[in-house]
């Protein structure tokens, strides 16, 4: 069952992955993007994280990629007429030296099985006693980050008296 | 069971997609959703990484990421709304006025 | 964490607290001015930021890891962060009258300086490689938003697109490379990544991460071949901007060069891996830096160009691996800072509002039309270039003299050979403003009074640091002694 | 294992099955309430011979209407997407229930089966998340239509549904901090004991407000009246314009399943779920030592699944009146309310709450 679903998971959102950078329209690449996230997400599960799982699926795919299809939809941006970025001999390069990265990454991973984990392991309560002992500082300055962001978002994107 | 060598090498794929997307793609929505795709890869390495030594450090480093990645994507957009306002394209090779 | 734990940490952190809640009262008291009293703005900022450095500067002594060691107060970090609070301040000091004449709405532009410092200061006092990322991540997420505030100008959208677009790929490989030296280390912490390398070998995961690091740190630095979105950025951001990024997001990623690899990644094992790659990057920072810059037909350009230049020299202090190497890095990060802030500040004034004049021509008769501020800008072009009695001499003898000790003898010699490359368009500048005629009856235009008090501090400053040096390179040397 | 995949699979059935058969029946009842506000008569043609039975046929007649109708895609629309998007609209309406327990654990042939699809650790979280994928169905048919209209339609409905998404999460964090748990069935059992010895300790009672922000907000997640811009039956021009037959027909569904949701989850969270005051596991224990009453498992057990139902019902049945009773807020109102006011509400509520677990515990 874990294999079944690790395959599953893992082949789809690798192919939406590829189909991100493939696709012409950004519609169609941000639908592929959610997919993956999906993906991902139940790969999180698999990995015991439960609750980073539907983390991912609650601020990826529900506020993330909503906020860029909806300035996909506020821009309108249609079916592009121009035919894909960058040349085919620059694609096929950049395809087969990122295999060579992958593979030469992936001899270096021998990672085999995981331990097993206490029953609790990625669940809410544990996460959160990480997220509110060790890691409080990390948590606080996200705070700062994110006021940053609002007031950057504000500033840019606001419409400008003439 | 499945090794966790595996998972790194999804995420090692997708990473590697995300760049090569950032670097040959030239439409700015499509570059950034390329970011978000590495940032995503990265936090499936920790994930498996936080499985293999049994340490929910990994899942706070993903609970961050996830919230930085969110605050680049509104930053990132806002400012290409705010070119598309005065330009009316998101194709970054329009945007060369400073090529001189 | 107990109460006086959270306490206890909260206190060592005073002086960030400080500067986040200053930006926080600026935003809320923008609301309430109205554009006579702007000036509050300036004058809430400087309060706070001088506040602030009181509140580093009683910092000083052991090492003490505050709040489940994510953060640490030391020397390194008091000294870094003194400087970030001298660059906010001379910010401050210079976006007085720029942001008035652009147009640039100056709440959220002085909010995001201080929210910037911020990060700056988290990075300097970062114990941990997850608060690296995250105060690297704050930095940078308001500087791209400051590059793109200049609304009339495309140039600043697009400037802030590409810094965006550049800095965000490198946080991602950053960030992989954090999640690599979680997986191989089990440990993300720089108080005790040294024991715990000291008990395992150096796995080639290990090293995939350290060089992902590096590549990220690089970026940040616009360390050559890192570097391509320096100059059209610097180019197209606010020239106030620009000047805030020659100087902060630099000397912050400097500072978290030392922190990742003086402190964490210290080993001898692991340092003779990373050393040669320094030692290629600075040669080639330090190479096409000055090479490109002699080609430049505008001077913000040319002075994009010699910041990034200016990094390879800083990065040469760092394969030393010795506190006469670290301590040059920090002296010269202040250094640089006053001779950058200063340069770019006569840039603000020329370039006149919309911001157009840029070229070397709009220097023509410079000193015949304005001569003091001839004369300050001949003084930072001569800084720059490393002429004696500046601070930027100094800088240069320090790093130079410490690459020469611990036996980098090439490394000092391309040093100095490019040094001299750069007098040539250094000069240049300089002979514009003295040996042309002014083209056109351009009158400059009114130099304000903080303006003035911002250029007297800074030329003072570099006087001040190339005559005296030592009061100033001691503070160093004793800041960077607990690493070694 | 085999058995308990069983057992999962017959219990999301059985949900499934309630849910879409709820959902078919809300249309009839939407239209019997709102014939009976308006002083009319209501659906009462559809018939098998005689028999009309009350207008009860029409859904199925609906239904069969829809099937039958043809699939149009307008020109120049995107086919692949303008195909997903009702499927998206209506795939997280489906799952959100897994979650939501509809009585206590029995106890049948030596096993005990909670009745509840997935008791998941993370169960509001989980609620969050599959909510905050229902905006990409109106997203996804307002672009892929290629139809400016259906575009406004949908920005606007998606906009709505983002800012009122943050005052659903912020008003049951509350919830969250007094259960101390995320797990939906902790939660409801929580809710069973009683304070000062009498009060069943339903989430109402210590979050009022919390409960009037989540209903509100949650209304205007569903995109009804009072908040029915995006589509505004006769007079607006929504996102799902350009749709026919079937595909109209789940978004149309879509609406009715997010009720009997909003009902479920606001039942589960303020109004105790499936219990009822002062039953037990073992039968019912009165207050102030006034005795008890044993009763079988089994009868347990019905009474509390069917005060579930109840309850749901009664919750659907509010809705549909708030929809007949309010007048439509105009497009500015919405957003006004959204971030300036509920957003606000739901912040204050959450820290008072916070300072006041703090200071009990």
């Amino acid at each position: 069952m874990e294999a079944f679903l690790f395959w599953l998971f893992s082949i789809v959102g690798v192919a939406c992955g590829a189909m991100v950078i493939w696709n012409r329209n950004p519609m169609g690449s941000a639908v592929y993007l959610v997919t993956t996230m999906l993906c991902l997400a139940g790969l999180y599960a698999l990995l015991s994280g439960a609750f980073v799982a539907a983390l991912q699926v609650l601020i990826y795919a529900g506020a993330v990629m909503v906020l860029i299809l909806f300035v996909i939809m506020m821009l309108n941006v249609r079916q592009e007429v121009v035919p894909r970025e960058g040349s085919l001999p620059a694609w096929i390069i950049a395809g087969v030296l990122g295999l060579i990265v992958v593979v030469n990454l992936a001899v270096l991973f021998r990672h085999g099985d995981s331990p097993t984990v206490a029953e609790d392991f990625g669940s809410i309560e544990g996460v959160g006693a990480q997220l509110f002992a060790t890691y409080v500082l990390p948590f606080e300055l996200i705070s700062v980050l994110l006021l940053i962001a609002v007031i950057g978002a504000v500033v840019l994107a606001k419409r400008r008296a003439p | 069971m499945i090794p966790i060598s595996y998972y790194l090498v999804v995420s090692a794929i997708l990473f590697v997609t995300g760049a090569i997307g950032v670097l040959l793609r030239r439409n700015a929505l499509i570059m950034l959703m390329c970011l978000e795709l590495m940032l995503n890869a990265v936090n499936l390495s920790f994930m498996a990484y936080a499985r293999m030594l049994n340490d929910m450090g990994g899942h706070v480093f993903v609970f961050l990421s996830i919230t930085v990645a969110a605050a680049e994507a509104a930053v990132g957009l806002a400012i290409i709304l705010s070119i598309y306002r005065t330009r009316e394209t998101v194709d970054v090779d329009y945007l060369s006025l400073m090529r001189h | 964490m107990d109460g006086t734990a959270l306490l206890h940490g909260t206190g060592a952190l005073l002086p960030q607290l400080t500067v986040v809640i200053t930006g926080l009262v600026i935003l809320t008291l923008d609301l309430f001015l109205t554009s006579q009293s702007r000036y509050v703005n300036e004058a809430v900022g400087i309060v706070g930021l001088l506040l602030a450095f009181v509140l580093t500067v009683l910092q000083t002594g052991e090492p003490r890891p505050v709040f489940m060691n994510m953060a640490v107060v030391d020397n390194l970090g008091v000294f870094f962060n003194a400087t970030f609070l001298l660059i906010a301040l001379l910010m401050v000091l210079m976006s007085a009258s720029y942001v008035r004449r652009e147009a640039i709405s100056s709440g959220e532009y002085y909010a995001l300086i201080l929210f910037a410092t911020t990060g700056f200061m988290f990075v300097a006092s970062a114990a941990d490689l997850v608060m690296v990322f995250l105060a690297i991540e704050t930095l940078s997420i308001a500087t791209y938003i400051l590059a793109g505030l200049h609304q009339q100008e495309q140039r600043s959208q697009e400037a802030a697109f590409k810094y965006f677009i550049l800095g965000s790929f490198s946080s991602a490989i950053f960030l992989y490379g954090i999640a690599t030296i979680y997986g191989a280390l089990g440990n993300t912490n720089l108080l005790n990544l040294a024991q715990t390398l000291s008990q395992t070998a150096a796995s080639p995961l290990t090293l995939v991460g350290l060089g992902m690091l590096i590549v990220g740190l690089s970026f940040k630095a616009a360390v050559v071949p890192f570097h391509m979105w320096a100059p059209d950025v610097y180019d197209g951001a606010p020239t106030a901007v620009t000047a805030f990024m020659t100087a902060g997001p630099k000397a912050a990623a400097f500072a978290a060069f030392l922190r990742v690899f003086l402190q964490g990644f210290a080993t001898p094992e692991l340092a003779q891996h990373w050393v040669p790659i320094f030692a290629v990057l600075a040669i080639l920072t330090m190479l096409l830096g000055n090479l490109v810059a002699i080609t430049q037909q505008s001077i913000k350009r040319m002075l994009a160009y010699s910041s990034i230049a200016h990094a390879g020299y800083a990065l040469v202090a760092l394969v030393t691996l010795d506190a006469l190497g670290a301590a040059s890095i920090l002296y010269y990060l202040v250094a640089y800072t006053l001779m950058s802030l200063g340069a770019f500040t006569v840039l603000t004034v020329v370039a006149h509002r919309g911001e157009h004049h840029y070229a070397f021509t709009d220097y023509a008769g410079l000193a015949s039309t304005n001569p003091m501020l001839a004369a300050v800008m001949t003084l930072f072009m001569f800084a720059l270039a490393g002429f004696p009695p500046t601070a930027g001499f100094a800088g240069k003898f320090y790093v130079f003299g410490a690459a020469v000790q611990s036996g980098h003898y090439a490394l000092a010699l391309i040093g100095m050979l490019t040094s001299v490359v750069s007098i040539v368009y250094y000069a240049r500048v300089v002979m514009m403003m003295y040996m042309r005629e002014a083209n056109g009856a351009r009158a400059i235009a009114q130099v304000s009074p903080t303006t003035v008090t911002l250029l007297g501090l800074t030329a003072l400053g570099t006087l001040y640091l190339g005559i005296f040096p030592g009061s100033v390179f001691r503070l160093a040397e004793r800041s960077v002694q607990f690493l070694f | 294992m085999f058995v308990d995949v069983v057992i999962i699979l017959v219990k999301a059935g059985l949900v499934l099955f309630a849910l879409l058969n709820l959902g078919g029946f809300l249309t009839w009842a939407e239209r019997k309430q709102s014939a009976v506000m308006q002083d009319r008569i209501g659906p009462n043609r559809a018939n098998i011979g005689k028999f009309t039975l009350l207008g009860l046929l029409h859904p199925v007649a609906d239904g069969i209407k829809m099937i039958t109708k043809e699939d149009f895609i307008p020109e120049g629309a995107h086919r692949a997407l303008h195909t997903l998007a009702p499927a998206a609209a209506l795939f997280p309406a489906l799952v959100i229930f897994a979650v939501i327990p509809f009585g206590p654990t029995v106890h049948l042939f030596g096993r005990d089966i909670p009745l509840q699809v997935a008791n998941l650790n993370v169960g509001i979280v989980y609620i969050f998340a599959v909510s905050s994928l229902a905006v990409y169905g109106t997203m996804l048919a307002g672009w892929a239509s290629n139809n400016n209209y259906s575009l406004l339609g949908g920005l606007r409905a998606s906009s709505q549904m983002i800012s009122y998404e943050l005052s659903i999460g912020l008003s049951i964090l509350g919830i969250l901090l007094i259960y101390e748990s995320a797990q939906l069935d902790v939660i409801v059992h929580k809710q069973g004991e009683l304070l000062w010895g009498f009060l069943p300790q339903w989430g109402i009672l210590f979050q009022p407000l919390a409960f009037f922000l989540f209903v509100g907000a949650a209304l205007a997640e569903n995109k009804r009246v009072p908040f029915d811009l995006p589509e505004g039956e006769s007079e607006i021009i929504g996102y799902f314009v350009e749709y026919s037959s079937m595909k109209f027909g789940m978004f149309f569904l879509a609406e009715f399943v997010e009720m009997v949701i909003v009902s479920g989850l606001t039942v589960t969270l303020f109004f105790g779920g499936w219990q009822f005051p002062y039953l037990q596991a073992t039968g019912f224990v009165w207050p102030f030592g006034w005795g008890t009453l044993a009763l079988p498992h089994w009868l347990v057990v019905l009474i509390q699944v069917g005060t579930f139902g109840l309850k749901v019902l009664v919750g659907c049945w509010l809705l549909l009146v708030i929809r007949w009773s309010l007048p439509r807020f105009r497009y500015d109102q919405i957003m006004h309310l959204g971030w300036k006011v509920w957003f606000e509400l739901a912040l204050v509520n959450l820290l008072i709450t916070a300072v006041v677990v703090l200071l009990v515990t």
